[in-house]
């Protein structure tokens, strides 16, 4: 199996060759002459007079590959909630390229604008099959109506095979995905947000719990990704960051207290301080 | 080849239940038709209404499988949809008396009369045509559904939040019904019906087509639903029930989705109502009561969710199981009906049909 | 001499008037008891008195056989236990079917009630004495008069004095000169009462025209009066019908909002309650007032126990399963039902009100406080900050919300979760039959009593917030209070289907109601 | 899977069959009685009751030799307070059971739910507790109170004996108490009293908040004149609102309560102290002294095992039908429904009041009207008894839609509501 992902991380890498699949659907609405595909500036948000997000101001390149780290309660999934909808800042602007103003849109118009989002705990649904699930997450029309009378075409079934191959599940494809290890799991939902062939990913610890085999594979997977996709991974495991990060983002009770490559933030004196317990 | 095409409208578990659904129906016809009144295989016209009666039962039961088993919806208030879609068809059944009420107002039903009413209020215009009655059978339940979901689902209302107000829901409209101000017979309801589309209620061979006709809406609202749940919408829904946002996630509006198969699965109470009434006779504000509609899921419950066929199952289990107790334990009937209850939820999560599914990868 | 014996002449004639009148109330016929009730009353014999009060009270019967007047003690099953008249410590047991009641009808105790009213004009309590003009107000005749201005001279009491000066100022707007009514109306606007309400009334519509103007004014002033005490009357029934609520849905507030669980058999562990109240009166016959007081520990520990018991055997296996809970619990509340009807007949119970819950506190003629609506708000805040106390300042507090909020952590802490579940349904089982004890003395006690009671606490914890007891406080009280401000305005009905309806609407403003819970556990 | 579809069919026919066929080896050798009573739900309170009774009077008639030289046997079936299922369970009565006769339903409702099946099945029901008319259908015989043999006489006496002139007329909102009060409300406004004298007002079932009302009826009654509370509140909202009564001080000399609804039962479920004084009218107290009411109580008391247990005015109206279809049967020499129907017509059997009542050709029956005070032990003291029996009456002549209408079931007219005027019978339901 290890072999099958690998050559096909290979694949990936070669980006001459073009893989449906993985290719993002350009939103025609995406405004990125600037190089920038995200933007959020002066976010806060309190909870309970609690401030989870404080003046936070983020910048995404297109293309790039970004780590966020951060201890716990510095307002990470917060962060990412609001991105996609989830939360409603109470001041700030979030911009999706330089036109499409996210805090006007709902999660999923969110979704099908070309955000994808993979949660810290893998949420798949547990009670269908690998296959469905991929087969949902499928960029297509997602109205009621289409829905109802929707047919598979040829091309989108080999979006799903490849997709599956992809992630190593392709012999799992008729399997509930309850029924999967924790780590197919991951698997699985990041097979899903490359079926919805996002421009922006949002990566919440996509490692937790696998094995170290697994976790290199994982980082391949990302860093193949970077390019003609953004992604932003929020992760715990420094190892990890380390072995992905170009650009890491030190987030502290809200907003960023740290922004360079690995080495800068960890010689950083506050980062020091407040995160790494020294 | 694919998952899409192993889950085809009519698999096995449907097949066999339309044909078993075909075949009581022609037989329970043939029972009553071909063999005399004193053969010990005669079926009484009164056993055939008895059963068209069940079959209503259990196309409501399908109509809340298919927004509870299949999405997670539990609605509280199914009873309302259904007891609209009966009194727009009691609405029919009334104004078809005309004249041959016992004040013998040629427009006026009865209880108007009696009540000193002048005129016919404006909403009971129309209901002397069939196919309006028949189209206010569908449009009434499902405009109030569309309406009401619209408001809730947008807010996001969900579980047992939404379960009691679509509670609050029918306990207003119970109310409401009950008033003789509001113009449909007040506790008494709509009753003392002759006819429909010119058939004498009272005939057996009109009991026999509203027996069959009910058979056959049963039939069509469960390929309808098979459909719906065969369909990557079904599957939506699916995702719905066990992760709602991240259904929103990938893209999915949640709040229409619901919106259209909760709004088509009150259609279908409507239209499971509307065959009732003529059956037994009698639409009254009581059928709106909360605890009818607790006990309309409970037979969803204990047939199975997320089956479609458990649904039926249970309508007509449970409804036959009253039927015996009532005659023949009158005194402890309710202590049969409640254990049984606790019993299924406890022992059996998956209803009956969870037991037959074992029963079957066992054998 | 002449004066004594004409005194002695009437001496003899009211002595004459009262044996009379007792041979002829010691009748089965209504219309001979009736006259022997005229001859007492002329009699003006002070023995009378006590005839008459056993009357009132139902309490004067017959020996059928020995042809004598007794009065009744106590009942005791086929039995029953009859005093002498004069002398309480004389009685006797009796075959229930030897005594019959001396027969009594509303115009008898009409005379009886006013002629006793007549009496206590001079009672040494002055509340006695209020009550007594009071009654005598409404119609104010010669002999009215008379008594009115006697006992004005030695009046002390001013509430007293005013009434007494009030019905002798009705009588001289009606009967007096002009500038008699003209001081009489002056009076009579700072009076509240219903007789001097409606004198004016009529002053106003017909008397003569230069008077008309002035007993309007009068009236207008004693209106404005009326209105605001009409106003507080609303504002304490809706608080009053809000403590019902407030008292059946908090069970359900902890059962519901603590534990997830959807307990649809809420309501007959209200019924529980209501029907221990009346067991315990049953084994306290003689002590009603005593007996309600018992009863609400004793309601407690029997709902409180069967609450416990269906925790064990029913929910406890439903863990994490919400709504399946409602569908076992529904099995549940049709067996407890028909338990009840097995066990007690499906016939309502008799409870009953002790003296001191029954009457009203009057606080002005139109403006009245019943007592046991009274008690049950205070009974409802007691109940509220009792639990309230349990859940923050005690250990058992501390394990519930502990486990509420996550139930693994407080295990690993060494929290017995199984213990806290089966404790905090048993302590919402129990506060549900103190809710019962309250509703036996407002409405049935029968097996259906739960029922009526479910869907609107449903609604209470729903729109308060569910799992915040301050939200089912205000939510209960706000809604009682909508209710009563509604009903005189669209009916009983349509009051209570705008409040439905309006909380459909609010629900989709604030999907979890009035007090959110919040923080991301409430989220999934 | 063919192997499991034979199977289910096979299951399901099986089913079938026991569910149409089960009784069809009925004995000969009795006489069903059907008895369609509420033993569960909201009506259990007052009906079960009524079916003790039914099957109290069925073995008395038994040790009695039974009827025609059979026993008979009591079919008891549980309707459960549920409107359609009345009507299954009278069909279930009349067509499996094959019951001769049938005695039940209490409310209005029920009944209506139930008449279409009675008349295409042209079967007999004894109904037996007042209700608002305007009604007579060739199968029903209705033993219980007509509004003119119960709301009318009790608004004469507390209009002449009592001198009230301002009327409350209190009800639950359904069509009993409606129609009622649209009866009363014309007859009183002939009587001359003006209409804001008089106050309408109407609650929901089980009504259980009755501050709000009390303290409106306190002050409309404090206006000067005398004043009553007509009563049609039903069952459960009873107690609630006599609690209030009493303890907003309300007392029966004050304003007195005339209840249609309130019996003996229903004032065993409550504390009566503060109702003493307050009215009802019905056509049998169990105070009322006579030897036939005696041994109908001791028989009561000692068949319920129970000597507190009262008897109420359903109860007696169920022993005056009982006793009229024993006779009928006995005339007609067979239980043949049609035999039956027409012999019941001026069949005449004592009542409990001291004198007889007679089916009239209107189905409905003659009976005294008694007015009654409630007693502290939750008796009924009698102040008032019409001078002889009142015909009830299916039509009431104060309704301006039923003025026209008579019911006579006798050739040739043979008609429920045949009108005068039109000289049209309409409404029927049976061939």
């Amino acid at each position: 199996m290890s072999n099958v992902i690998s050559n096909y991380i290979d694949a990936v890498r070669d980006r001459e060759h073009v893989f449906d699949a993985v290719a993002p659907q350009i939103n025609p609405n995406l405004d990125v002459r600037k190089g920038c595909i995200l933007y959020m500036e002066d976010v806060s948000v309190s909870f309970d007079g609690f401030k989870a997000i404080n003046n936070l101001n983020l910048y995404i390149d297109e293309g790039e590959l970004r780590c966020i780290i951060g201890p716990n309660g510095a307002g990470k999934t917060t962060m990412m909630d609001i991105i996609t909808g989830k939360t409603t800042p109470d001041t700030g602007t979030v911009y999706f390229g330089q036109k499409i103003n996210l805090l006007q849109m709902s999660e999923p118009e969110i979704a099908q604008a070309g955000i994808g989002r993979k949660f810290q705990k893998p949420t798949v649904f547990e009670d269908q099959s690998v296959f469905a699930n991929l087969e949902l997450s499928m960029a297509c029309d997602k109205r009621v109506l289409q829905t109802l009378f929707a047919k598979l075409s040829a091309e989108q079934l080999q979006h799903i095979e490849e997709t599956l191959e992809l992630v190593g599940l392709k012999d799992q494809r008729f399997l509930r995905a309850g029924a999967l290890s924790h780590g197919q799991k991951q698997w699985l939902e990041i097979g899903m947000l490359i079926m919805q062939r996002p421009q922006l990913l949002l990566v919440d610890e996509p490692v937790a719990g696998m094995t170290h085999q697994e976790m290199d594979r994982t980082a391949e997977l990302l860093i193949s990704l970077e390019g003609r996709h953004s992604v932003v991974v929020v992760e715990h495991d420094m190892d990890f960051v380390r072995s992905i990060a170009r650009k890491v983002t030190v987030l502290h009770q809200g907003s960023v207290l740290a922004e360079g490559s690995m080495d800068d933030v960890q010689n950083n004196a506050r980062v020091k301080e407040v995160y790494l317990g020294e | 080849m694919s998952t899409s095409t192993m889950n085809p409208v009519f698999d096995k578990q449907t097949n066999v239940f339309l044909s078993v659904l075909s075949v009581i129906s022609v037989l329970v016809i043939a029972c009553n038709q071909l063999f005399p009144a004193d053969s010990a295989l005669h079926i009484p016209t009164y056993t055939v209404t008895l059963l068209g009666k069940y079959l209503c039962y259990a196309l409501l039961a399908v109509a809340i499988d298919l927004i509870w088993g299949y999405m997670g919806i539990l609605s509280l208030g199914h009873g309302a949809f259904f007891a609209l879609g009966g009194y727009a068809m009691g609405m029919y059944l009334m104004r078809q008396i005309g004249e041959r009420g016992v004040y013998g107002d040629p427009l006026l039903p009865d209880f108007m009369v009696f009540l000193n009413w002048s005129e016919l209020p404006w909403f009971w215009h129309g209901f002397d045509m069939f196919w309006f009655a028949a189209l206010m059978v569908v449009l009434v339940p499902g405009v109030l559904a569309f309406v009401f979901g619209w408001l809730t689902f947008r807010s996001r209302v969900t579980g047992v939040y939404l379960s009691i107000i679509t509670q609050a829901l029918t306990y207003a409209l119970m109310l409401a019904f009950y008033r003789n101000e509001m113009g449909f017979g007040g506790n008494n309801g709509l009753t003392d019906f002759k006819d429909l589309l010119g058939f004498d209620l009272q005939s057996d061979a009109t009991r026999l087509w509203l027996f069959l006709l009910s058979a056959i809406a049963l039939g069509l609202g469960y390929i309808a639903c098979r459909f719906i749940v065969a369909s990557k919408l079904g599957r939506v829904s699916l995702a719905i029930r066990d992760a709602e946002s991240r259904t929103r996630f990938i893209g999915y509006k949640v709040e229409n989705v619901k919106l259209w198969v909760f709004t088509f699965s009150a259609m279908l109470a409507g239209i499971a109502g509307a065959l009732y009434v003529p059956q037994v006779g009698i639409i009254n504000p009581n059928e709106f009561s909360p605890l009818n509609s607790i006990e309309m899921v409970v037979w969803v419950a204990l047939g199975g969710r997320a089956t479609l066929y458990g649904a039926v199952v249970g309508a007509i289990v449970v409804n036959y199981a009253k039927t015996y107790f009532t005659g023949a334990l009158p005194e402890v009937w309710l202590f049969a009906l409640g254990g049984l209850f606790v019993v299924t939820t406890i022992f059996l999560p998956k209803g009956i049909a969870g037991l037959l599914k074992k029963k079957e990868a066992r054998a | 001499m002449l004066l004594m014996l004409a005194n002695a002449k009437l001496w003899a004639a009211a002595e004459e008037d009262f044996a009379r009148g007792l041979e002829l109330i010691n009748s089965s016929k209504l219309s001979q008891v009736k006259q022997g009730v005229d001859r007492l009353i002329a009699s003006s014999d002070p023995r009378a008195r006590i005839y008459l009060n056993a009357m009132l009270d139902s309490n004067l019967y017959r020996h059928t056989k020995e042809k004598r007047l007794v009065m009744l003690v106590s009942r005791d099953g086929s039995k029953v236990i009859v005093a002498d008249v004069n002398d309480a410590s004389k009685t006797e047991e009796l075959k229930k079917r030897r005594v019959k009641r001396v027969p009594i009808n509303n115009r008898l105790r009409g005379d009886i009630k006013a002629y006793l009213a007549s009496k206590d004009l001079s009672d040494e309590s002055s509340s006695v004495r209020k009550a007594a003009v009071q009654r005598l107000l409404g119609d104010i005749g010669e002999l009215e008069l008379g008594l009115f201005k006697q006992r004005l001279e030695v009046e002390t009491n001013p509430d007293v004095k005013y009434l007494l000066e009030s019905g002798i100022a009705l009588d001289k707007l009606a009967n007096g000169e002009r500038f008699e009514q003209l001081a009489a109306i002056e009076l009579l606007g700072e009076s509240l009462e219903p007789p001097v309400r409606n004198s004016l009334n009529q002053m106003a519509e017909s008397g003569p025209e230069e008077l008309q103007a002035l007993a309007a004014k009068a009236l207008a002033k004693i209106d404005d009066k009326v209105a605001f005490y009409a106003f507080l009357e609303k504002v304490f029934f809706g608080l009053s019908l809000g403590s019902v609520l407030v008292l059946a849905a908090i069970g359900l507030a902890i059962t519901f909002g603590v534990m997830g669980c959807i307990n649809m058999a809420h309501g007959e562990l209200i019924m529980i309650g209501a029907y221990t109240t009346y067991v315990i009166q049953l084994m306290m016959p003689n002590a009603i007032g005593a007996s309600l007081i018992v009863a609400v520990p004793a309601a407690f520990l029997v709902s409180g126990l069967v609450g416990i018991l269906i925790e064990r055997g029913v929910i406890q296996f439903l863990k994490g399963r919400p709504l399946e809970t409602l569908l076992a619990t529904f099995g549940v509340s049709l067996v407890l039902q028909q338990l009840v009807r097995s066990i007690f007949s499906p016939l309502n119970r008799s409870v009953e009100t002790p003296e001191w819950m029954s009457g009203a506190l009057d606080i002005n003629p139109v403006f009245a406080i019943t007592y046991n609506r009274l008690y049950i708000i205070f009974f409802c805040l007691a109940v509220f900050a009792l639990l309230f106390f349990v859940l923050r300042k005690t250990v058992l507090g501390l394990q519930v919300r502990a486990v509420s909020q996550n139930r693994n952590m407080a295990r690993a802490m060494g929290v017995r979760s199984e213990w806290v579940d089966a404790l905090t349904f048993g302590l919402g089982s129990g506060i549900a039959g103190v809710a019962g004890v309250a509703l036996s003395q407002l409405t049935n006690v029968g097996p259906n009593l739960g029922q009526s009671y479910i869907i609107d606490s449903f609604m209470v914890v729903v729109f308060g917030g569910v799992g915040n007891l301050w939200g089912t406080l205000v939510a209960g009280m706000s809604l009682g209070i909508a209710n009563k401000m509604l009903e005189p305005v669209s009916g009983a009905v349509l009051a209570k289907i705008l409040v439905l309806v309006f909380i459909i609407l609010f629900i989709q403003k604030r999907p979890r109601g009035l007090f959110p819970q919040k923080g991301r556990a409430a989220e999934d | 899977m063919q192997k499991m579809k034979t199977k289910i069919a096979s299951i399901a026919a099986a089913g079938l069959l026991s569910l149409g066929a089960s009784s069809t080896w009925a004995a000969d050798d009795t006489i069903k009685v059907g008895i369609l009573h509420s033993l569960s739900g909201t009506m259990a309170i007052s009906e079960t009751t009524l079916k003790d009774t039914m099957l109290m009077l069925i073995e008395e008639q038994n040790k009695k030799g039974g009827l025609l030289g059979k026993q008979l046997e009591p079919v008891v079936v549980d309707p459960a307070s549920n409107w359609p299922l009345f009507a299954e369970k009278a069909r279930e009565l009349i067509e499996k059971e094959k019951v001769a006769s049938v005695f039940g339903c209490w409310t209005s409702v029920s009944r209506k739910s139930v008449l279409p099946v009675f008349e295409e099945l042209n079967s007999i029901l004894f109904y037996p507790v007042q209700y608002e008319g305007e009604e007579s259908s060739k199968n029903v015989f209705y033993t219980g109170a007509a509004p003119n043999t119960q709301a009318i006489p009790a608004v004469d006496y507390l209009m002449d004996e009592v001198g009230v002139k301002r009327w409350v007329l209190a009800g639950t909102d359904y069509v009993y108490p409606r129609t009622t009060n649209k009866i009363l409300e014309a007859y009183l406004k002939d009587k001359g009293v003006a209409a804001e004298d008089i106050m309408i007002n109407y609650t929901p079932f089980g009504h259980s908040d009755w501050q709000s009302i009390v303290s409106d009826v306190k002050k409309f009654g404090s206006a000067g004149k005398k004043t009553a509370v007509v009563s049609t509140i039903n069952g459960d909202a009873n107690v609630p609102f006599y609690k209030e009564l009493g303890n907003q001080g309300i007392s029966a000399e004050d304003i007195p309560v005339v209840a249609f609804s309130v019996g003996e039962e229903e004032l065993a479920g409550l504390d009566t102290g503060p109702l003493v004084g307050h009215l009802a009218a019905w056509n049998y107290f169990m105070s009322v002294e006579n030897d036939a009411n005696e041994e109908f109580i001791d028989a009561w008391q000692t068949f319920i095992k129970d000597e507190d247990r009262v008897t109420n005015d359903p109860m007696e109206a169920h022993y005056i039908g009982f006793n009229m279809w024993v006779k009928a049967v006995e005339a007609a020499g067979t239980t043949d429904s049609e035999a039956v129907q027409e012999a019941l017509i001026g069949i005449s059997v004592p009542n409990l009041s001291g004198g007889y009542s007679a089916m009239m050709p209107n189905h409905h029956i003659t009976k005294p009207v008694l007015i009654g005070e409630i007693q502290d032990d939750g008796q009924f003291q009698i102040v008032s008894q019409t001078a002889g029996l009142v015909p009830g009456d299916a039509w009431s002549d104060f309704l301006p839609g039923s003025k026209d209408v008579i019911a006579d079931w006798r050739a040739p007219l043979s008609c429920g509501n045949y009108n005068v005027k039109t000289g049209k019978c309409s409404g029927q339901n049976y061939e």
